[in-house]
């Protein structure tokens, strides 16, 4: 193997220019070889920097023993979408380690562990070997730590290579270990020092990677997005949560009893203002979720896709009980159980329809760790003002991966509480009607159980009612009944929050989407301006129902990409379902269902066919 | 004199809290004539009104089915909410944990809880939340027109001489083994033992389930059936008879030895029990579990308070629930200070 | 009240031309009262008198006491869906007299309970009091029966009324209760009579309706549409039956369970063809339909609404797995519980799209006794040869109504079993991959358990598979498998019953329906053409996905009327997303969901409106 | 000497149907290094080659969960079928409907069970279907990182802390109870044992359940897990020893009078029973689950054959099916003749 990067040999000349922060680092591992902790101390220390970062975690569904991959890419304009390519390897995996290689960008570098032997597969790459264990040995005396320990090896030897300041890696690990665990901290440290001074002795830099100090993530955290949703939830003031594991809603679960535990406990008589239940299952998840927001909590569950299915017919009584609730659904990959630890969009159409019979239901479409803490608030202030299922479609890409942020700023509004009469009003009233539309705005006034006073008592029921909540089964009923309903459906669009719009005046073509495409729909529209000189707009959809921005968006150019995480073209399928035959005219569909998160190339090439340019 | 006679309570036209039965009433049945249901009906009503319960803190929660219909039948002042089948205890749950005052009264069938709710119905008995849980069983599927359903039990025809071949579900035996802290099996021809019996649920503190035999006249109260008037008039075997005093009435009655037993319950009223059955121990699990079984393999259907268990914590004690209902508490309790907030964003920071 | 028609006075001038096999009789009795069989018996007297008749039961959702109608409509066009107005009432039911009274058409008549006293509410209505307890009373000694008994006793009056053969009538109640009950028969047959003598003694003709001898049914027999599907899997082979109560549906198992143990029971050793098994609940039942699908039996469940909430998920594995399933699904009225003994199609778009991920599903669309035998076999077919789970989409109207119908033609072809691969295909083939495109139609081979072959075992799982079934993760995999299914349902579309068309070359406007909305909609275009001159075409579609006929029909007409039995247009919904956004702009909406099967004044007056004529 | 010593068998490489082992065998496990599941999958693997079952007559059943996985990791020749969560009751009962003839093993999980699947599982047992269902129990949700399932014990602890505060469900005792018709309990670490049972199992005709503690070592083998390694050392408690005699050997044991015992079962083989427990009876029901009520009450795990019942009609004669399976009947079984159809058109006309 050649001693300089000039000396590359390969099929396409290779760029010999020094690359800073704008490339991706690879680190290929087994799950459950606590690599975790390695991966974001490496993250966190360029983000301290001051580099836009973002983190994936690929990972198999096991708990140990598996090919796990985590991307770090690192981008001095702040794209944050996964890319494809990989610049920088660590390839710790015997398993999985001659295609990581193979995959690795020309002009590459990879840091393998020595026994691999990998020097050998390419021409083009650097090639770094390290003898992990024999580092491991003397760092960490207690054979059992060994394995996990070995990984921050890696990030010493790559923060030297990369030029990444020490300093801000102890503060990062430091922080990720946190007060509780100092000793183990230490320990860490000594390998990440040790993996620091073998490179600084034995592996002198030929790649063209360098990681350089900038300005940009000055203020911002790192958080992933079920912590940011649980906060959320937290500070919309969620009292029940009811909950069935499943990957990958439970890390929103989790950290959301957490802080409930650290935040709503009473410190002296141990009291909590919250009730949280693992259910047996999905159906009596959403079910006591729904007893409990027909008694007036703000209540919620979380879950993914199997769960939707299984609560299908709950979802259907609430909304035609109107009784409020939030269900958040970290989409992963379906149908059925598919891949349960990839992502996808894949219940965008499925849930704004779930449950038989005719059923409409709003749906909330975060795109970061800001707008899930937000929505999460929107959400419950929706449930209960609307009286109605809400559903939150956060994904697993979302859901799961650490994201830089600005901070959460809190709520100035107080909770929407929505139409309840208490006693008081009742004495006032008279009396009311549970389902009669008394502000012409179709909500109707709903009251507690428990309300102490003679008129508050009605029944509620899934079967056909009056507006006065009694059983019929009248034709007129049932109709005018439906008719509230679908007119309060429509109503949301007072209150959703409104559509992200980009409109380039220039612009023929627009780009749309929803969640997390985000990221890929904004790197690609530069990739097609300066690629093949395509000015676009771009629309990023923040509910459904959706708002008048997206018809005044579509009106304004003369194609408008939909960009789906999901085969069927599902937001392009709500898309149908609400405009006219004319805008829907204008949309053209771009769809990824690979599982990973969607990268920019993958858009760009499609609208470069469809455009043929 | 038997120790269960409790003095007759002088009729009265209105109870403690000034109500008459009227205000326990609710909307004309519009199930068929000699439901069985119907009677559990009124001895709701009735126990209600006697045991002085608020209707505006009554949630009557029940699934789907013609048992499932009956909360619109008593209390219409009590907010009421018949939601899908089989998952009453999942929504009846859920309303105590947005208000722990609520006297919630889940009223079920024997399809609904045993047939399509049966794996909620357990897991709702592990929790022992304070509600009062009664299953109108009549051995089939009233609402769907006659199918067995999964408490008929072996040998049983339906009238198209359909043979049932599958043994039957006990609820109360499963109850009984999986926490429920008070169990008892009544036979809806059985007035004072169901009055007794609802009284005590009433008083209860905890997951109360009461599986009552009622019979479908229209679908399973012929020849065949095990769960028809005639049936149970030769089946029934109560354990004990059942005496009542309210918490108010300060009246010490004679115990007598060995076969009668005087049991507090939570709101301070006494329950007296006369052994009929000499070695049937309501308070002791493992016996009451075996004496079951083997009254069920003798063909008795044994009916009475069969178990009760004043100690186990309720759902709403395990949880540690603040004082005021959590629907109710005002935002400064539910959401975290801002400060809160700015120190967990320093952490991710 | 006066002794003529011609004295009938009234707002509006009632005409008073003699009315001939073209009326409606209305019979409002409470459920639960036995009034089924007088019921059936009048409607069949006029059947077997040669006047197309239909019959439509309108209950409510208790087992006795509250009202019930039974509506007869006799029309010598043949027109047998509903219609709104009724001429010729029998009150029954003190509940509901007065009501009753107050909607039946001007120049009416009404045969009453005389204690009712209905007389006095209408000037324009001839009355016929008949004193039904005192003439039950010599009839039947026995007091328990005389209820039902009661109910003849209209039939005997109605019949002498409307001229209705009392040889047919003799006939069809002898039918009716069949040869084990010949001794009710005669107990009832002297309570016609009783009806009859006292018609001809106290009540002479004073109304204008007539039943007069046609010829229009002969060779025709009259069938609910639920006992229809159940001839049809019968006779489609079925082997598995798994279901879970529920109305309407319960009467589709409830006859199937009879002619398996009439059909399929071997007379000498009494063993089965075939295994029932009533489920705890729907998921149950759907999961062994599709476990005895896999294992290669000809499965099927029936349900609701309700029932396909619950079996979301279930569906969604069977999709992804490739295991045939037929599930039928008798539509009610939803959200919801709704309102279980109406009618409507709320699931048309729904069960096509249920389950979460992208999922897509074929769905049968029968309007007849006659397609629901045929399309019961159809499906059976299609399961198994697209390995795929096959809804057939009735509804409460079909299924539990009487109708006319031509006897049903057996099947003429065998049954399709799909590819499934034997022991000597697997010593031929040496072997197979479970998901491999062999054929170019996407649809692979499959062997079933017990195959006596080593290589005929396979893993199935709804997780991420590769061709030859084994697990995998991979964006590849996962991406041409997804990709292979969408190219399966595109074939589906050489294997589904061609929609039926009917192309007035002169007109400019089409309809366009599912199911049992063809029946208001051909008496529609007659209303059309007659009253307003509006010429149209009709088109209704048979399965989806949609079949050529559909585009080729939109193209031929300026616009096309989308005719609905639900609120959210359903079938329009499902044409929005599958039909080009120009052909789409033609579409226009017509719907109804106030639970009764749809009538043409409906449709036409909707078309009218959008029409402006 | 023990009763139960059978004779070793000597060491064969190949069955008599003339496998060898490796035949039996599937995927490499993907599960953590120790999980108690690895071992169970080790014994089926034994188990099946030394009761010669013929791999293609083998389905495997599952759900989801680590457990539900183990399907892909033995009898790779065998068609495998891992369902959805918690349902592998309805897709076995399926699957069984349409074949008869197939040797249906089923694994599940605790979560997978007692939890989601609870009332299928239930049902399933009502009804006898010849299968064996075996539920790897480690009192977690070991696939989705470890939280308490219903079979977790009151008081055990989560790693993090948790208490865990529900009453569990006793997936044997249940079992009993429903009607299954050979239950048992074993260790995922107990070779022996649970080697005896899966040939007793796979010896009998009707539905056999076996709950194995099979702890996970990533999640719930600490201090304070009452699924661990350590604990189950310190608490299994045999009911009896356990011994197998194959129907195709002809060999006479000498039992030892009252404390021994031989079951001969729907194959011919022979089971072996030395009681520990001297007053066990598997064959009495009710004495069955007072036992077993005690013994949880002592906190023992109580391990062997609980139950046994050979007596009971199975699903598939209940339901009389014919011979061959109906997934494979010939059309003219299945499709009624013309006449039969002309018939019924005229019972309409
Ligand atoms: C999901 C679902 N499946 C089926 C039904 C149909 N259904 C209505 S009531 C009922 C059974 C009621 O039986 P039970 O609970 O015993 O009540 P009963 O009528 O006998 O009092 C069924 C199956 C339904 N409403 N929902
Ligand atoms: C409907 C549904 N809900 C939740 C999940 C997530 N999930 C996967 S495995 C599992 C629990 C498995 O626990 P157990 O059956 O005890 O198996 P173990 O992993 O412990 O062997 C859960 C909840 C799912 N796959 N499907
Ligand atoms: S059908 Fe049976 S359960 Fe239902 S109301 Fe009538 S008698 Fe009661
Ligand atoms: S997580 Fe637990 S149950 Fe799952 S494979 Fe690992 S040790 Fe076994
Ligand atoms: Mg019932
Ligand atoms: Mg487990």
């Amino acid at each position: 193997m050649s001693a300089s990067p000039l000396a590359l040999a390969g099929d396409a000349p290779v760029s010999t220019q020094r690359v800073v922060n704008d490339f991706s680092i690879q680190v290929a591992t087994a799950n459950g070889s606590g690599s975790q902790t390695a991966n974001t101390v490496l993250m966190r220390s360029i983000f301290q920097m001051g580099v836009p970062v973002s983190g994936k975690n690929l990972f198999p569904s096991n708990i140990a023993g598996l090919p796990t991959w985590f991307t770090i890419r690192a981008n001095h304009k702040g794209y944050i979408g996964r890319k494809k390519e990989y610049d920088f390897l660590v390839a710790m995996n015997p398993e999985t380690a001659r295609e990581d290689v193979e995959k690795l960008q020309p002009g590459g570098a990879a840091v393998y562990d020595e026994p691999l032997g990998l020097d050998k597969l390419r021409q083009d790459v650097v090639f770094y070997p390290v003898p992990f264990d024999k580092l491991a040995g003397p760092v960490c005396p207690e054979a059992k730590l060994r394995k996990l320990v070995r990984n921050m090896i890696y990030d010493g030897v790559v923060a030297h290579l990369l030029g990444i300041d020490f300093d801000e890696m102890r503060k990062a690990l430091v922080k990720q270990f946190g007060p509780k665990k100092q000793k183990a901290a230490e320990l860490n440290w000594g390998a990440v020092l040790a993996g620091k001074e073998y490179a600084e002795k034995n592996l002198p830099k030929r790649d063209r990677f360098f990681i350089e100090p900038m300005n940009k993530t000055q203020g911002k955290i790192i958080i992933d997005g079920n912590t940011a949703a649980a906060l959320g939830c937290i500070f919309a003031g969620v009292t029940v949560l009811t909950w069935y594991p499943i990957t990958p809603s439970s890390s929103l679960a989790e950290p959301l009893i957490s802080y409930l535990e650290r935040l709503r406990v009473d410190k002296e008589s141990g009291e909590a203002t919250f009730a949280v239940i693992q259910a047996e299952d999905e159906l009596a998840a959403v079910g006591m979720a729904i007893g409990a927001g027909w008694a007036g909590a703000r209540a919620m569950t979380c879950t993914s896709g199997p769960g939707i299915s299984l609560m299908s017919e709950f979802i259907g009584l609430a909304y035609y009980a109107e009784i409020p609730v939030v269900i958040i659904d970290v989409q992963r990959v379906g149908p059925s159980t598919g891949l349960p630890t990839r992502t996808m969009q894949g219940d965008t159409l499925k849930n704004a329809v779930v449950s038989h019979g005719d059923t409409l239901h709003p749906i909330l479409f975060p795109c970061s760790p800001e707008e899930c803490f937000s929505m999460a608030q929107d959400a419950f202030d929706l449930a209960e003002l609307y009286q109605t299922p809400v559903f939150v479609n956060t994904d697993l890409d979302l859901g799961m991966n650490n994201w830089m942020a600005d901070p959460f700023t809190y709520p100035e509004k107080p909770e929407v509480r929505g139409k309840v009469l208490t006693a008081e009003d009742l004495n006032r009233l008279g009396g009311f009607a549970r389902y009669r539309d008394v502000d012409g705005d179709a909500i109707p006034y709903r009251t507690l159980p428990g309300t102490n006073h003679p008129a508050a008592g009605y029944f509620t029921r899934g079967t056909g009612h009056t507006e006065t909540a009694a059983y019929s089964e009248r034709e007129d009923d049932f109709i005018n009944n439906m008719d509230r309903l679908a007119r309060k459906f429509e109503g949301l669009l007072n209150h959703l929050p409104p559509d992200e719009t980009s409109v380039n005046p220039r612009a023929r073509v627009g780009l749309l989407c929803c969640g997390t495409s985000r990221y890929a729909m904004e790197e690609s529209q530069d990739q097609l301006a300066q690629e093949k000189g395509l000015e676009t707009s771009r629309l990023r959809v923040r509910a459904f129902p959706f708002g008048p921005a997206v018809e005044d968006f579509i009106d304004r150019h003369d194609r408008v990409y939909v960009i789906d995480q999901n085969r069927d073209g599902q937001l392009l399928s709500l898309l149908k379902l609400r405009l006219s035959a004319e805008r829907v005219a204008k949309l053209r569909s771009v769809r990824y269902y690979g599982g990973l998160p969607l990268d920019a190339r993958t858009v760009t090439e499609a609208i470069v066919a469809q455009e043929g340019i | 004199m038997s120790a269960v006679e409790t003095p007759a309570p002088a009729p009265k036209k209105t109870n403690r809290l000034g109500f008459e039965i009227i205000q326990y009433r609710g909307g004309k049945t519009t199930l068929c004539a000699g439901c069985g249901h119907n009677a559990i009906t009124e001895r709701i009503i009735e126990a209600c009104f006697e045991m002085d319960v608020q209707p505006w803190q009554v949630a009557k929660m029940s699934g789907i089915g013609c048992s499932s219909k009956t909360p619109a039948y008593f209390l219409g002042q009590s907010h009421g909410f018949n939601g899908v089948h089989g998952r009453a205890a999942a929504t009846a749950t859920g309303a105590l944990l947005a208000n722990k005052h609520l006297k919630c009264i889940v009223v079920s069938g024997d399809g609904d809880t045993a047939s399509i709710g049966l794996g909620h119905f357990m897991h709702m008995l592990r929790r022992n939340p304070p509600l009062i849980y009664i299953i109108e069983n009549n051995g089939v599927y009233g609402l769907t027109k006659g199918q067995f359903s999964a408490t008929a039990d072996v040998g049983s025809r339906l009238k198209s001489g359909t043979l049932n071949t599958l043994p039957p579900i006990d609820c109360c035996l499963i109850a009984i083994e999986m926490g429920a802290t008070l169990v008892a099996r009544s036979f809806s021809g059985d007035k004072k033992q169901l009055s007794v019996i609802l009284k005590a649920c009433l008083a209860h503190n905890g997951l109360a389930v009461v599986d009552v035999i009622s019979p479908c006249t229209t679908f399973n109260d012929h020849d065949g059936s095990t769960k028809s008037y005639a049936y149970m008039k030769d089946h029934e075997e109560p354990i004990h008879e059942l005496g009542w005093i309210p918490s108010y009435e300060d009246i010490h009655v004679e115990i007598e030895e060995g076969a009668s037993q005087e049991v507090e319950m939570h709101d301070g009223s006494r329950l007296l029990i006369h052994k009929l059955e000499h070695d049937y121990d309501p308070t002791d699990k493992v016996r009451a579990i075996k004496y079951l079984h083997e009254a069920s393999q003798r063909k008795e259907v044994l009916t009475g308070i069969l178990y009760v268990d004043r100690g186990k914590q309720t759902l709403i004690e395990q949880l540690r629930l603040v004082g005021q209902p959590l629907a109710t508490l005002p935002e400064r309790l539910t959401r975290p200070p801002r400060e809160a907030l700015e120190k967990i964003m320093d952490e991710y920071r």
